[in-house]
């Protein structure tokens, strides 16, 4: 049987409107972080900017049998996990913005969004300061027996700072249910993880440290639902941790406006031609599941529902400087 | 009420909270010990503090970890921000290098940066300070160093009765705490209620009043402190000893009032001496208590160096009764020029 | 002499102090850029200024590296503590969390604890602070945090011309030397002579001249304190300009020396209050200058919060033209009650 | 061809000067720590102390072939390391008495004991201090093609930190010339390494990170030896990096003094039962290279060394509290 009929028989499996959520989930990232980067590059938005485009299905498909109340802790690059886990659209933009009514009031910005009633603990500007979070929010599951998961991603690069090994090791120690999905998009910044990893693959390093590990493709929703199935099944039922390592291009540099002189312009442009969200599409339509007609509705509505965010973003005030000493106990 | 050791003050506000509350768990090296042998337990840590703890809690919360501090304070900050109390332990004050980013960009920051909505009720445990013979690299306080991060609660009690009552509020407060404890301190017996007692944070003990001079000391300079009062009352002058008990918050209100009377103030801090506890003060104090001054702000401290292994250079080293003596004798002789 | 930028002036001191010495070398993260692909060096570091580098010195001398800081930090050290003079690169100084160990319990620590024989001439550069809405994970200053560590050296220029010499003087040096560029800084011009030139730690430059108040900053700081000197002149306030740039060590020999003439101080500080430089000088001066003291000590710092990100809070975060213009005119118009 | 076959043709590659130098360097870590057991224990000796009787084989195989100018860093057990590295007896016994004369003129103690003369770059109380450090150590090897090589003792505690692993990988990335010496001694303080590393083995791990490793007997000198020639020979011709476990026993609990309720007597007993002294004395012997006699001999002049040098230790003064501001630059 090979992959591609795999992934058919794995997507009939999925009920339409489940195939409906999933790819809402990924257009809608696209949307936003399409949007994300305009106004970056235009000027609107402050601070730094990292987006998820060409990693959609990760997300998507990490988050997909996720609950509400499963965690997952994220990167610099977490607008998709976000979206993904169920982050309000419209809070999410203020805060990116840097607007009153923000998710975090304006006080996190994209490095630092999170949502914590929707089980999403942020995003995190320090690389590799998510992989511990995960291993704790995981030991309340095992303390609390409650059959949640927590899952962290990680980049790369990310896989190469000790907290990230520390974790590893941790989970497996402690066999808490923690997922590591690790999104090799080939580049931590603009050092390629050819260079910076020097084990054979990722997930071969991460399976050294004692639990399963594999390494699969990242663009297809179907392979990451696939295999974050079996990793969630085994968290859930007292197996221990897993390790997942998603390939998956960078359609951008590494924050917008990088100009990359070390990607060719044919590099770039292969990187670009692979698309989660094509082939999503294109899966499901061969397999007859939904059709061209139905991605087109969507589309339209998600793209209108983001730009009416934006616009309300960039209109919104600032938030009141009185609110710089709340949410701090204050000590001088 | 009992007598019992600071040591003895820490486990059984800790063991008071664990039966209380199901969300409170330990988690740290060797604080059971024996984990992969037959003999779990065995230890209760590097000083047997908390010994007897998996046999009434249990290995699901008093839980032995491998030697990766980013990973013991990262795991405690993920179960506190889920919802769980965690009383994390860094064997030695000293090892908070190789972790601190869980506590200042992660722990201390989360309520703050996220607008409110997170709130992460950790307890950080840790052994400080000198006296032990243990060299550079197991020897010092830092508690500047946690200060000056906000976000956090900085907590360093000087006698059992506080210690107890310190860690139980600790224990409870929504903020992340940093718990200090001084190694010379684990021995130290007093009474100690039965009961669980919160202490609140930010209010000092007047531990000695006095009229002549104010004399601050922190946790295991304490002690010392007194012992100087003790002294100088024979000669007739007046040390008013106040342990702030918390650095952060700080009762800066108590150090202010006392200097209105006194004028004149002295700090003892076990630490190098710049960007200290010992400058922090004399900072608030020449900015808002600077009228009250009637003298220099004296301040002991350590030499601008690393702990020292011999006896004869830690000796030196640490702020000694001699020469808190001899600052707060200069202190109260100051004259200004007419 | 031609006009350089500040991340120009300091890119030329590595520059020519790797040219003249074989044993200087650069370590970092991106700091070429483009390693595993086929265009090595096309980034030179996040802010550009390492560009060029790769292609002068080799890939051996420009050492791109994974994201692993504390083997960064460590292997620098492993390097100059066997002979060499390596320049670690902090991507941002917020980073430090995660290898504070090998700065302050080994880089620091090795020469004293090892009894003199060991020696650590090792560079750490780091942007530091705000300005950015970089948010509350990259826009720390921090230098309090290194200052306070005994056996490091702190540098914190203010301009080109400073930064280049400072840098020169510390690849020189033999004591591990923490290097701090404000990111706010890059951009700023002045001219800088092409050679190479030390400017010594430890002094203090008096960059205004004044009577009535001494206004104490650091890095981009300076240019706030200047711009309010400037406008008070006008008023007939006379502000004296203090920029130590160092912190560590610290010409407290400077500052008292003007505030023996002022009577007055305010320090500026871009840092949370607790355990800051201001609080630090102030209680150097608190002590040692209190006989000059004609006013409060004023510090005009951030409040004791993390950075915010949004624009509007962190405009009121960081100590404003305004903010301080308010704290000398404080200082200036006290007078005690008689 | 089995094992002791192996090691016997080995040792016999060995000149009898060579052997000799060999033992007289475990005799001396053994009588060395012996010694400082019994003064620490009767409360002669300041501070902490862990000895490092059981492993004399690996720091004595390990060191054997370094010259004067390569370079090894060490651990809070480091008395072994020392010895091996050619430290001077008298200066250690001085240092670890907090005696004036010290090699660290008394600031150091056993914990932070250090000869840079000698190459011993410091024993290090942060478990995990040492790794990063070896490989700048031998980073600067490679940058300066010197040809010789950096080694890092750590124990299997030491080899979850994170700064072990960011260590091991950037020594793989860089290939540089460091050896990790992984002493496996069963326990990091209190905890036995079989539930601490989650690993199938520490050995395994450190192979998943893509460099040559193997898991030794490290009470065997020639095997300690034979393994490292290996990994030096790699080293010193640009062939990266290498990690050795190495299996050996605890004689003493953690430190000393450690009553080890979590060892039961039968353990302990066949700990101790294992002794790479008698097990270099009966292969050498057997081997006919050297008769029993000579080790007699060998022994009474170490441990009368070792006993004279502790006495000038008892005798000799503290340092003059004149020296606690010297060796640092002062700022205040
Ligand atoms: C501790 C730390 N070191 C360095 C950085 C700077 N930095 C931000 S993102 C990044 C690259 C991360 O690469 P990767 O994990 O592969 O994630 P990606 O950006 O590719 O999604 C770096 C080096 C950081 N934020 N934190
Ligand atoms: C960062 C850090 N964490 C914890 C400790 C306390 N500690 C000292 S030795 C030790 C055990 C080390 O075990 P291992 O590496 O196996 O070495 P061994 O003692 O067995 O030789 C621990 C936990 C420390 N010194 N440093
Ligand atoms: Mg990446
Ligand atoms: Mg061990």
């Amino acid at each position: 049987m090979n992959i591609s009929t795999l992934d058919k028989s794995f997507a009939m499996q999925m009920s339409r409107d489940e195939l409906l959520r999933a790819y809402r989930t990924m257009i809608e990232i696209r949307a936003f972080d399409e949007r994300i980067e305009k106004d970056f590059a235009a000027g609107k938005i402050p601070g730094f900017g990292h987006v998820y485009l060409g990693a959609e299905a990760i997300a998507a498909g990490a988050c997909h049998d996720l609950a509400a109340d499963d965690y997952i802790a994220s990167t610099h690059r977490g607008h998709g996990h976000c979206i993904a886990k169920g982050c309000d659209l419209e809070g999410m933009m203020l805060e990116i913005f840097g607007k009153a009514g923000g998710i975090c009031g304006g006080k996190g910005g994209s490095m630092h969004i999170a949502d914590f009633d929707k089980g999403m603990l942020g995003a995190n500007a320090i690389v590799g300061g998510s992989p511990p979070i995960v291993v704790g929010a995981a030991l309340n599951q095992k303390i609390r027996k409650t059959g949640k998961v927590a899952v962290a991603f990680a980049g790369d690069g990310a896989s190469n700072q000790g907290t990230t090994f520390e974790a590893m090791n941790m989970a497996v120690v402690l066999q808490v249910p923690a997922i590591f999905v690790i999104e090799n998009n080939g580049f931590g910044e603009h050092t390629a993880s050819s260079y910076s990893v020097g084990a054979e693959s990722i997930a071969a390093r991460a399976a050294a440290f004692g639990m399963p590990a594999e390494q699969i493709d990242g663009v297809d929703f179907f392979a990451v639902r696939e295999s974050m199935l079996k990793a969630l099944e085994r968290a859930r039922t007292g197996g221990g941790p897993t390790t997942i390592e998603m390939k998956v291009p960078r359609y951008l540099g590494h924050y917008i406006g990088d100009p990359q002189a070390y990607r060719t312009p044919a590099e770039l442009k292969a990187a670009r031609a692979i698309d989660p969200l094509v082939t999503f599409r294109e899966k499901v339509v061969s397999a007859g599941l939904l059709d061209a007609e139905t991605f087109a509705v969507i589309d339209l509505e998600t793209y209108a529902r983001v730009e009416a965010a934006a616009e309300k973003a960039l209109e919104a005030p600032y938030p009141d400087p009185s609110a710089l000493e709340r949410d701090v106990y204050i000590s001088y | 009420m009992a007598k019992k050791t600071y040591l003895q003050a820490i486990a059984e506000a800790l063991r008071l909270e664990m039966r209380r509350d199901p969300n409170v768990f330990l988690i740290g090296e060797d604080i059971a010990g024996g984990a992969g042998t037959d003999h779990r337990g065995s230890v209760g840590g590097i000083f047997g503090l908390t010994s007897g703890f998996i046999e009434e809690f249990g290995a699901d919360r008093v839980i032995d970890t491998p030697i990766s501090e980013s990973a013991i304070i990262g795991a405690a900050n993920g179960a506190a921000i889920t919802g769980m109390r965690p009383v994390a332990e860094l064997m030695f004050v000293d090892f908070v290098g190789v972790c601190l980013d869980q506590i200042f960009n992660q722990a201390a920051k989360f309520r703050y940066m996220f607008g409110g909505k997170a709130k992460c009720p950790l307890v950080i445990r840790a052994p400080i300070g000198g006296g032990l013979r243990a060299g550079a690299q197991h020897s010092a306080t830092l508690h500047p160093l946690f200060t000056m991060f906000p976000g956090l609660k900085v907590v360093m009690p000087s006698n059992p009765y506080d210690a107890k009552g310190l860690l139980i509020e600790a224990i409870r407060n929504d903020d992340p705490v940093i718990f200090l404890e001084h190694k010379l301190l684990y021995g130290m017996e007093a009474d100690v209620p039965d009961e669980a007692y919160c202490i609140p944070f930010g209010e000092a003990d007047f531990v000695r009043e006095g009229d002549d001079v104010t004399l601050v000391a922190f946790s295991a300079m304490v002690p010392r402190a007194v012992e100087v009062a003790d002294r100088l009352e024979r000669e007739g002058i007046s040390v008013e000893v106040i342990d702030p008990r918390t650095t952060s918050p700080l009762d800066k209100g108590a150090i202010l009032e006392s200097v209105e009377r006194t004028g004149r103030l002295v700090i003892v801090d076990e630490s190098p001496p710049r960007c200290s506890m010992a400058s922090d003060i004399a900072g608030i104090v020449a900015q808002e208590g600077f009228a009250f001054l009637k003298a220099p702000i004296e301040a002991v401290t350590c030499p601008h160096t690393s702990s020292p292994f011999s006896p004869s250079l830690e000796d030196a080293y640490m702020p000694s009764v001699e020469r808190i003596e001899a600052a707060v004798r200069k202190a109260h002789a100051y004259r200004a020029a007419a």
